[in-house]
């Protein structure tokens, strides 16, 4: 199913409201909400995944290396991840640093 | 246009009664209506309902105030209810009883035809418990001509499958045993 | 520090150390939601949404969750989802599962089991949407039913309803100068499922996430109804920090508060051991703004509660145990 | 072409459902749509139809399930009344909002208070703006025609909007009389195999009932409204196969006898008929009466009523319900505004009649026709024979 992106018209208006493209949400960047990101210690990391878990928003992904990192486009900074850490591998520091 | 009113107590048939005698019309290609008194009376209550049967389509809606027919399901509504009420003079009173005319005088007040027949003794002998719903019908088939008796068949059929039979012989017996009793004044 | 660093031994126990890398990593409930910082409930819904795979319809109840993941014309849902109005989630879900099941026996759509699954908060569940959902598992629907508990109206404005702590304050049942907050206990909605005969009943918290999603997967293989009632944290709404929102999870299992358990065929079982010793109450309390007006006393007064209602749990955990030996000896 | 049966309307109406094959239904029962109710359980349980049947626990769930069951592509019917409809009423707009195509079946009934169980229209009357297609049935061969014609209508791709039939309470519901009933095959040809526009099923998501923001929210009433107003042309359309097919003609507004009139009664549902007698009398009297039913009440066929009141000098337009406080009844008010623009329009004057079951006979449309033609009445409308 095509449709826009952004109904500008009435006409453009998906019947009901109806969305047709999962997922969509991610056009919408909550990035910009955060005062505070996460910062990975990988020394310290042992791997475990606790902060891709706890992450309310889904955006701690693991790498190629079995590290993790989180999408700043999505991470609101909320903290969770760095106060769920055990081995205390994650930071959150301030944006401007 | 025939219009009937029947009384009965809830939970006595009369409702079965109205809408067996407009499908019965129905099959014969002619127009009915069967339509319930819309009250809130439960069980034990005396009630109403209503036919309409014609030849010509029937258009009108609104209820039956001047019958050319009441029958009387429960010989205990007469004098209870104004079972007379409304009922043309030219029209005809059917009650189920045993009474005899005078009897019966003495609780209603009309001087047109009026019928009975001991609608409750032939349901206890066919049927073989008092719901006279469906004797009483064969009595006001044979008196109006609304319907020929064979018409019910097939509706009593429909309804009570396994034991129509015996409600098409009590409906054939009353139709035989329903005697006027007085051909009123006029 | 969270509380699992201090108590590692116990935790692990619970949680296996390496458990969360094997959770798929398929996201159903995906970023760009615009859920508060650290919300209790959009991480549990990513999580249900994890356990509950693709063959899933979602019914939602108005409420936080359908305002932050619906802006049409986008949706932060990669699963088929509806949502119609507040009170009624279990209703649509029950017709959901009825249009499913008369579509697929009569072969208009692929002959393979898609599971219908509710969900509302605790206004939308235990409030303006019990009747509803009383109804949707009394008539036996293969639906599983999840209420996201964060005990208040929190998508209006923090607003007390019958999930509302005894004496929290909230926006309508508020710390005055004469009463100090909420005056009723808690409604203890697992406890009504349970008499509705549902097959499966569960409490849960995306504290302790693994035991959170095998209780999803366990629910979704019931043909029947199922109901978990999932404790979650608002950090908005508790006058918590965000980051919190894991611990205060943690600490309402640790103090007993909130247990977590599950009931299948009427038989009671803990499945996250809860420390020998309790921790106080008051532990649990003290990160929470809505619980700051409280006295010794008053806590006290809701100790006391915590204790009979979790000792109540144990009788009939140790009752379910003995009913189960007895059978085991008897069919030996 | 069909059988002719004599049947109570309540359950022909549930037969004319399961002549649709429909895939669900969800139905609480409520005095007087309970026939309903009953027999599309029966129907469901002897396997005459291979549907579920939802036993759900208010009217509120009812429309709620019928949603839920509509919106994975299943065919959905409901039925309520009165207290019922109004307990669906927070549900009503968004089925239409949301484009579902569910069919309910109402048997009209007043609501409380005082409560009353009997036929008029203050079920409907409040809910005529929540987005749905409405159609009044004037007796029970039209109920059991416009239940299938519903179907067709509603799921048209053009349409895909939720379907009302109005049949009156007791007077229709409770009327065993003469119906055609269509055969199976007939109803096959006619009404194709529902295709839904999207359907939650994981191997096509959707979303659905998402968040209308202020700058979507206006855009989405307009399409809704559009959708509707637009929708008189599929009515239309599906009226002519029908009447193709069947032989039976149907109009959003059919007319009796109004080639020459000069004054018109207006009715809606079950008194039509027994209007249509009142207005032969009046002619055998000298009277140039004639009659217009309106069968269509939403989209409100505004082109079609200039049309036929053409000639017409004075309109007494009857209503079943009140509007409180409001310019009279809700027939007269959107007749009244429809015919503001004309040229020439008539006089329109309003009775209110027929509230909570009281009864309304031949001669009292003849003595509202007679009065409506001397003049005005007392007051802007009427409670006809209201005592006092």
């Amino acid at each position: 199913m095509t449709e826009k992106k952004w109904p500008e018209t009435w006409q453009e208006v998906n019947p009901g409201c109806m969305v047709f493209r999962p997922g969509s949400a991610k056009e919408y960047h909550t990035g910009s909400w955060r005062a505070k990101r996460p910062i990975w210690d990988n020394a310290k990391c042992i791997k475990c995944g606790v902060c891709y878990i706890y992450c309310p928003e889904g955006c701690v992904t693991e790498n190629a290396d079995g590290f993790f990192e989180a999408n700043l486009d999505y991470c609101k900074g909320c903290g969770i991840c760095a106060h769920e850490c055990w081995p205390v591998a994650i930071k959150m520091v301030n944006e401007e640093e | 246009m025939l219009e009937i009113r029947w009384h009965g107590r809830g939970g006595q048939g009369a409702v079965t009664s109205v809408e067996l005698l407009a499908l019965s019309a129905i099959e014969e290609e002619k127009y009915a209506q069967g339509f319930p008194s819309f009250g809130p009376e439960r069980r034990g209550a005396p009630v109403t309902a209503f036919n309409r049967v014609d030849d010509k389509q029937i258009k009108i809606r609104s209820g039956i105030y001047h019958p050319d027919v009441v029958v009387v399901l429960d010989e205990s509504l007469v004098g209870l209810v104004d079972v007379a009420e409304g009922l043309k003079p030219t029209g005809i009173l059917l009650v189920n009883t045993t009474k005899t005319l005078a009897e019966l005088k003495k609780n209603i007040r009309f001087e047109g035809r009026i019928a009975t027949c001991d609608g409750t003794g032939i349901a206890w002998k066919e049927l073989g418990v008092p719901i006279t719903n469906t004797t009483m019908l064969g009595a006001l088939v044979k008196l109006t001509g609304a319907v020929k008796l064979e018409s019910l068949d097939s509706p009593l059929k429909e309804r009570f499958g396994r034991i129509a039979p015996k409600n098409q012989a009590a409906a054939k017996r009353a139709y035989e045993e329903v005697r006027i009793i007085s051909q009123g004044s006029k | 520090m969270n509380t699992a660093t201090k108590n590692p031994k116990n935790v692990i126990e619970n949680f296996d150390l390496y458990a969360p890398k094997l959770v798929s990593k398929e996201e159903f409930f995906v970023g760009g939601h615009r859920a508060c910082q650290g919300c209790g409930e959009a991480l549990a819904i990513r999580l249900m949404c994890k356990a509950l795979g693709k063959d899933t319809v979602i019914t939602n109840a108005t409420g936080c969750m359908e305002v932050i993941s619906s802006l049409y014309p986008t949706t932060a849902w990669n699963l088929p989802w509806i949502h119609v109005a507040f009170p009624n989630a279990a209703a649509v879900g029950s017709g959901v599962e009825a249009g499913l099941k008369a579509l697929r026996r009569k072969g208009k759509i692929a002959d393979r089991r898609v599971k219908s699954v509710a969900i509302g908060g605790d206004g939308g569940t235990m409030d303006i949407g019990f009747q509803a959902l009383s109804g949707a598992m009394e008539r036996c629907h293969d639906m599983l039913y999840v209420c996201f508990d964060n005990e208040a109206y929190m998508n209006t404005g923090i607003q007390r309803s019958s999930g509302t702590p005894f004496l929290a304050s909230t926006t309508t049942a508020p710390a005055g100068k004469k009463i100090p907050g909420n005056q009723v206990w808690k409604k203890n909605l697992p406890e009504i499922m349970v008499a509705h005969n549902v097959a499966y009943v569960a409490t849960a918290t995306p504290s302790y996430p693994i035991d959170f999603m095998n209780k999803v997967k366990k629910a979704r293989q019931i043909k029947g109804p199922s109901y978990i009632h999932c404790f979650v944290t608002c950090p908005t709404g508790w006058r918590s920090t965000s980051e919190t929102c894991i611990k205060l999870g943690r600490l309402a299992l640790e103090t007993g508060l909130f247990p977590l358990y599950e009931v299948e065929d009427g038989k009671y079982r803990l499945t996250v051991e809860v420390p020998e010793k309790r921790r106080p109450i008051q532990d649990y309390l003290k990160g929470q703004g809505r619980f700051r007006h409280l006295t010794p006393d008053q806590i006290q007064v809701i100790q006391e509660r915590v204790d009979i209602e979790w000792e109540t749990l144990m009788i009939k955990v140790e009752h379910s145990r003995s009913k189960e030996s007895l059978r085991a000896r008897r069919s030996r | 072409m069909g059988k002719r049966v004599g049947m109570e309307v309540a359950i022909a109406s549930a037969e004319a459902a399961a002549l649709c094959r429909f895939d669900v239904a969800a139905v609480y029962p409520i005095t007087p749509q309970s026939h309903v109710a009953e027999h599309l359980s029966d129907i469901v349980a002897d396997g005459r139809v291979d549907a579920s049947f939802i036993t759900v626990e208010s009217e509120h769930s009812a429309l709620s399930a019928a949603m839920g069951s509509e919106a994975t592509g299943a065919r959905t019917v409901t039925a309520t009344s009165s207290q019922g409809l109004l307990y669906m009423s927070e549900v009503l707009p968004i089925t239409s909002a949301m484009r579902l195509p569910i069919v309910m079946l109402i048997a009209n009934r007043a609501v409380s208070g005082p409560i009353n169980i009997w036929n008029d229209h203050s079920d409907i009357m409040p809910m005529r703006d929540t987005g749905w297609i409405s159609f009044f049935a004037d007796n029970g061969q039209e109920v059991v025609d416009m239940t299938i014609q519903a179907f067709k209508v509603g799921e048209d791709r053009r349409v895909m909007l939720p379907v009302n039939v109005n049949m009156d309470g007791f007077q229709l519901t409770h009327m065993v009389e003469p119906i055609i009933m269509p055969d199976q095959e007939e109803v096959d040809h006619f009404l194709p195999a529902y295709v839904p526009y999207a359907a939650l099923h994981p191997d096509n998501i959707v979303s659905m009932g998402t968040l209308g923001m202020p700058e979507i929210y206006a855009e989405a009433q307009k399409a809704k409204d559009v959708a509707l107003v637009n929708s008189i042309k599929v009515v239309r359309e599906v009226w002519k196969e029908w009447e193709a097919q069947f032989g039976r003609k149907y109009e959003p507004i059919q007319t009796y006898r109004t080639e020459d009139a000069e004054i018109a009664l207006v009715t809606m549902g079950s008194m039509g008929e027994t209007a249509e007698i009142a207005v032969d009398e009046l002619r055998k009297q000298g009277v140039k009466a004639g009659l217009l039913k309106i069968k269509l009440w939403r989209p409100f066929p505004f082109d079609d009523l200039k049309k036929v009141v053409k000639g017409i000098k004075v309109l007494a337009v009857t209503d079943r319900a009140c509007s409180f406080g409001g310019p009279g009844g809700p027939v007269f008010s959107e007749i009244r505004s429809a015919l503001y623009d004309t040229p020439k329009r008539p006089k329109i004057v309003n009775y209110l009649i027929g509230l909570g079951g009281r009864d309304v006979q031949v001669e009292n449309f003849m003595d509202m026709v007679r009065r409506a033609a001397k003049g005005k009445l007392s007051e802007p409308y009427e409670f006809y024979g209201v005592r006092g």
